[in-house]
């Protein structure tokens, strides 16, 4: 779909925007889902040619919202746009985060950019919101003021910085150890590292936990077979499937769905 | 009123029509095996029934996982995969999606592929039994597994008789994707020609690698994949007119096609049909897209068979 | 404090240089036959002092004059060319362009090609006679002569017969360059280093075409000509990689290298040195601007040579 | 050299272009002309890929300006620029215009958006000024407003067009022949058909004809050898050469040079 900016920012730091786009989609994203961007135009330039794709970090009437960091070559086409420039977006696609239920205390976990599909998420949360909490990672204190929306929304928001440069130092997963309950279920986004000690974190502690998973995409819609993680010794008996593709079967899955050894 | 345009539509679909041999194809558009899925999952995007035909993901008597990822990266221009033909196997493709699938009046087309030239036959075999499928693609040129796949491809001799196992196993429209992987794409063509195959298909990726210099390893699981995608085309443009001077056969066009204008140069160099691959990705109407230009074509300049080999040289 | 910066500039000067055989060279950055004229065209637009050596253009016994225009198209992050190697011939080379060309510090490699083996051992033997001339460089493998050329660069055989020639003919540091239009790049390096040659440079341009579908005609006034630039660096360094899994003597990476980050990726996949082509088109700059970015690298990182095949799989 | 945008607005048309950019390179471009531009940044995109080629329409101090008509993939990228942004620029290039004698009428015959050249050598005219004259070809009055910067000059134009829809109908080269005299000196730039036209009734008057050419480039600096176009028989004879580069030995070449047969 071709997709008006509305606007296009950088938001805490010079390497983070959000990207408000035009949105006459009759589907309307939910929290987990992402979209596909085209960065360049194919009437002009074929190079890169792969669409990128960024989750929803929120959605209204007739828009939606990513937040993305600058990391390379399309991010950096993104990083141009201006209001009022076309992009092609793709989507919502993959599937959401599952509703957390009234009893749970959700617990998220966020890495850097990882962020990104929690702000949605928050959004959507109702009664449960007094409950629920975010743990973000970030590597500076100035990354960690992307937590600020969220923190608006009235999620307590839990800050630990590789530097030590605010809130708690060290990995944001030594933060969450002490905190979960037996009526805990953990939602995670952000490096594959951190999703890694989250679900060996939830694995020992025995509660529920989904990760929102990253891979290399082409078609984000489930036909190239190209965003294949190896699935979960248990999922390869129980659906007799080696693999999982992150598109169109997560990007959210149930962390005992992954082989974390394989990643 | 309503009658005349009715009148022109059917002149332009006439015009659109390509014959490849016993085949016959509403339009040259044909979507690339392993690129358009079953054709199922292309429904939520554009209209399937616009298409001359879908070949389906490559299938193999028994299901197939694939290899570990990552499996495919991006290139200038391009994309290089490695998904090792992973696949539901021909048995669930007959159960499960072929009965959905032959719902749409476009034609099916199953693309094969055996570690064997009797698995190549048996599949053949099991797939002219049902009803639905139109023509059999034998993707010799994977370059993606271990056994079997890329040796069938460059060898003339093996390639003949993967070729002759099938043409007897069937009687379907058996149409046969060369890999640009050889120095003679002719000696290919005259070889696959004599053990009767009915059209030649080129070209399939173009073996590559991909290494991330900071981790210092190669990026895809597989280490080694396929190239495809707009880089590839002036590869695939010049292999079809290599192709066209001594094929007999119908040749079909494949190799970073985009656009309507990709697919005229295709058709002028020698195809009577081409295959849209790594654009479904980037936009998923992409074929179908394909078709209107070819259509707003022929409107303007008449039947789109004249095109065919018409390359002034 | 003079000093001190003295000899970190030498230790990073000698973690640059690369040896292929006989050949020293300061870093291991060459600037590719056919894309950096004779040497001094570039010296209004960079330090050609810098670079590891220089190849001539492409030398035949007699001037040529080459093909009929259009002689380049661009292709999606590629471009097709077909110079028809045009060259002064090897007296004027000699006579004209290296007296200027040798005062250089950077080793200079003449790039030679024949119609016949003879052709090939008499430019070999004449540039052998002369000072200032490193290495030679054998082209077997250009797609856009009517006779020789491809099919010297597509059969081990014949292109071992070219070797073998010119390694009788010289004393000279022998590299041969090879095609990717074959099957099995492997072969083709055991054949050319049984036949004696010092080196393996690969590869060469990607035989390709390109059609003006408004005009119907090819755009190239030769039809046919060779694809380089980025799009075919994913077929250039799985060919690297691939050769480099048998050869015995260094190999030097060519294919879409712009900048020193896809240099490092053809060292890691095995190459010795590498040659820059279609990038100095783009930025004349670009050689010297690798071999800067290398300095960059091995201040961090240490010697390059721990590079050279180092790919972790 | 890196250069930024001073301004790039349509002129005339909205088809057509008049790019300013800032310029420090010690040579300042002559009237004839060329530079070549990168109109994708190598660190975003490979594509388009080869740097393309425009004569210079203008030159001051510290600045260049560019005429030119979007006709593809990076003319539409071109024609994007805006203020501030950095573009990079190869140049200048090739061989100018050859200075005109006091005694020569100078005739300068423009096709299209070949009267980009014809700016900077009608400035650098001095007293010949009140003798040169321009003829103009373009397609519609519309396109035939490009010619009003060299009216403004005091150089005499006269418009052809083909639709009739201003000045002369049918081929600027019809209105150049009665005009010819024996001092006359042509300097022609434009579309093919035009050139050849052109040299021909150079030829048949027997009077001096320069003509700027386009080939297809890839260096624009002599090495690639891609830009070679047929020369005539007499270079062939003289010169031993059977190709010219329009890159290094033109774009502006006396009209005998050429095998116009072969173009
Ligand atoms: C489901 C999903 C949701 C995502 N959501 C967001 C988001 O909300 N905000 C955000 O900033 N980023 C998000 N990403 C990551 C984002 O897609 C990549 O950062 C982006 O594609 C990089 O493009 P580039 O051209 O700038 O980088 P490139 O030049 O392509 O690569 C730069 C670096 O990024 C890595 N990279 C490239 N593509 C991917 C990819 N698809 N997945 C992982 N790593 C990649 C490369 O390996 C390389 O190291 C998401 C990824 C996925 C799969
Ligand atoms: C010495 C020289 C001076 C020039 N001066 C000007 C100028 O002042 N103003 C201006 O508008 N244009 C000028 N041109 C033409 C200009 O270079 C092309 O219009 C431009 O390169 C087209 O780029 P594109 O990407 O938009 O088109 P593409 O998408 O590359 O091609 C579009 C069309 O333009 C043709 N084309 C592409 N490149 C060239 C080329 N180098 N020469 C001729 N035709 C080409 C193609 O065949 C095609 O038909 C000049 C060309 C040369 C060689
Ligand atoms: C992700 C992917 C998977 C593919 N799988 C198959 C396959 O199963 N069988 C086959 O014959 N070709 C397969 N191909 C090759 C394509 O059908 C096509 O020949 C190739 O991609 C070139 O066309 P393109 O440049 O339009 O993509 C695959 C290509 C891609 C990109
Ligand atoms: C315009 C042009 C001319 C070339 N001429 C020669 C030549 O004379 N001899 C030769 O061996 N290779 C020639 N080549 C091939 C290059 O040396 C190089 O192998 C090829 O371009 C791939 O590298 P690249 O992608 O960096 O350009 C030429 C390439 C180009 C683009
Ligand atoms: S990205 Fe294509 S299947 Fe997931
Ligand atoms: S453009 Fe390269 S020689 Fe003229």
């Amino acid at each position: 779909m071709n997709s008006t900016v509305i606007y296009n920012k950088s938001i805490a730091t010079d390497v983070h925007f959000l990207l408000r786009l035009k949105w006459s989609e009759k589907k309307i994203p939910t929290p987990g889902q992402f979209v596909m961007v085209s960065v360049s135009d194919a009437s002009t330039s074929l190079d890169p040619l792969l669409r990128r794709p960024f989750s929803v970090f929120d959605a209204g009437k007739g828009w939606i919202e990513l937040l993305y960091r600058v990391v390379g070559r399309g991010t950096s086409l993104m990083s141009t746009l201006k209001k009022g420039d076309k992009v092609d977006v793709l989507g919502p696609l993959g599937k959401k985060f599952p509703t957390p239920k009234e009893k749970n205390k959700l617990i998220m976990v966020a890495g850097g950019i990882g962020i990104a599909p929690f702000y949605l998420l928050s959004k959507t949360l109702k009664n449960s919101k007094k409950d629920a909490v975010l743990f973000f990672g970030a590597r500076t204190k100035v990354d960690a003021r992307l937590s600020a929306p969220i923190k608006k929304l009235g999620i307590k928001v839990k800050v630990s910085t590789e530097d030590g440069s605010l809130g708690r130092a060290g990995y944001v997963t030594d933060a969450v150890l002490d905190f979960i309950e037996k009526d805990s279920v953990i939602y995670a986004c952000g490096p594959m590292g951190m999703l890694k000690a989250t679900a060996k974190l939830a694995k020992d502690a025995g509660v529920l936990c989904y990760v929102s998973l990253e891979s290399s995409m082409a078609c984000g819609i489930g036909v190239c077979l190209g965003c294949a993680l190896k699935a979960s010794e248990d999922v390869k008996k129980t659906k007799d499937k080696e693999y999982v593709l992150v598109c169109s079967e997560g990007p959210v899955f149930n962390s005992k769905d992954i082989e974390w050894e394989k990643l | 009123m309503g009658k005349v345009i009715k009148k022109s539509t059917k002149k332009t679909s006439t015009q659109l029509s390509v014959r490849l041999g016993t085949l016959e194809l509403a339009n040259p558009v044909i979507t690339a095996s392993g690129t358009f899925g079953y054709g199922l999952e292309f429904k939520a995007y554009m209209n399937i029934d616009n298409l001359g035909a879908i070949i389906t993901k490559g299938l193999s008597l028994k299901p197939r996982k694939g290899n570990p990822g990552p499996r495919i990266v991006e290139t200038p221009s391009g994309m290089i995969n490695a998904i090792g033909l992973a696949n539901i196997g021909v048995e669930a493709f007959i159960n499960e999606k072929l009965p959905l699938l032959k719902k749409t009046k476009t034609k099916i087309i199953a693309n094969i592929f055996g570690e064997t030239v009797r698995e190549y036959s048996e599949l053949a075999k099991r797939l002219s039994d049902v009803e639905g499928v139109s023509a059999l693609e034998i993707n010799i040129s994977c370059p993606n597994v271990k056994k079997g796949g890329m040796s069938f491809g460059t060898d003339p001799k093996e390639a003949a008789r993967v070729v002759r196992a099938v043409r007897k196993a069937t009687r379907l429209h058996v149409m046969t994707k060369l890999s640009p992987n050889v120095s003679d794409i002719k000696q290919m063509v005259r070889s696959v020609e004599s053990a009767g195959t009915d059209s030649v298909s080129l070209i399939n990726t173009i073996p590559a690698m991909a290494i991330n210099a900071e981790t210092k390893r190669p990026v895809l699981g597989n280490v080694m994949g396929g190239l495809s995608g707009p880089a590839i085309k002036p590869v695939a443009l010049r292999m079809v007119y290599e192709a066209a001077s001594v094929a007999t056969v119908p040749l079909v066009g494949i190799g970073g096609i985009t656009t309507a204008v990709d697919a005229i140069e295709f058709i002028l160099a020698g195809a009577s049909a081409v295959q849209i691959g790594t654009a479904s990705f980037i936009t998923p109407s992409a074929s179908e897209s394909v078709v209107s230009g070819l259509k707003e074509y022929v409107k303007k300049n008449g039947d789109i068979k004249k095109l065919i080999g018409a390359l002034k040289v």
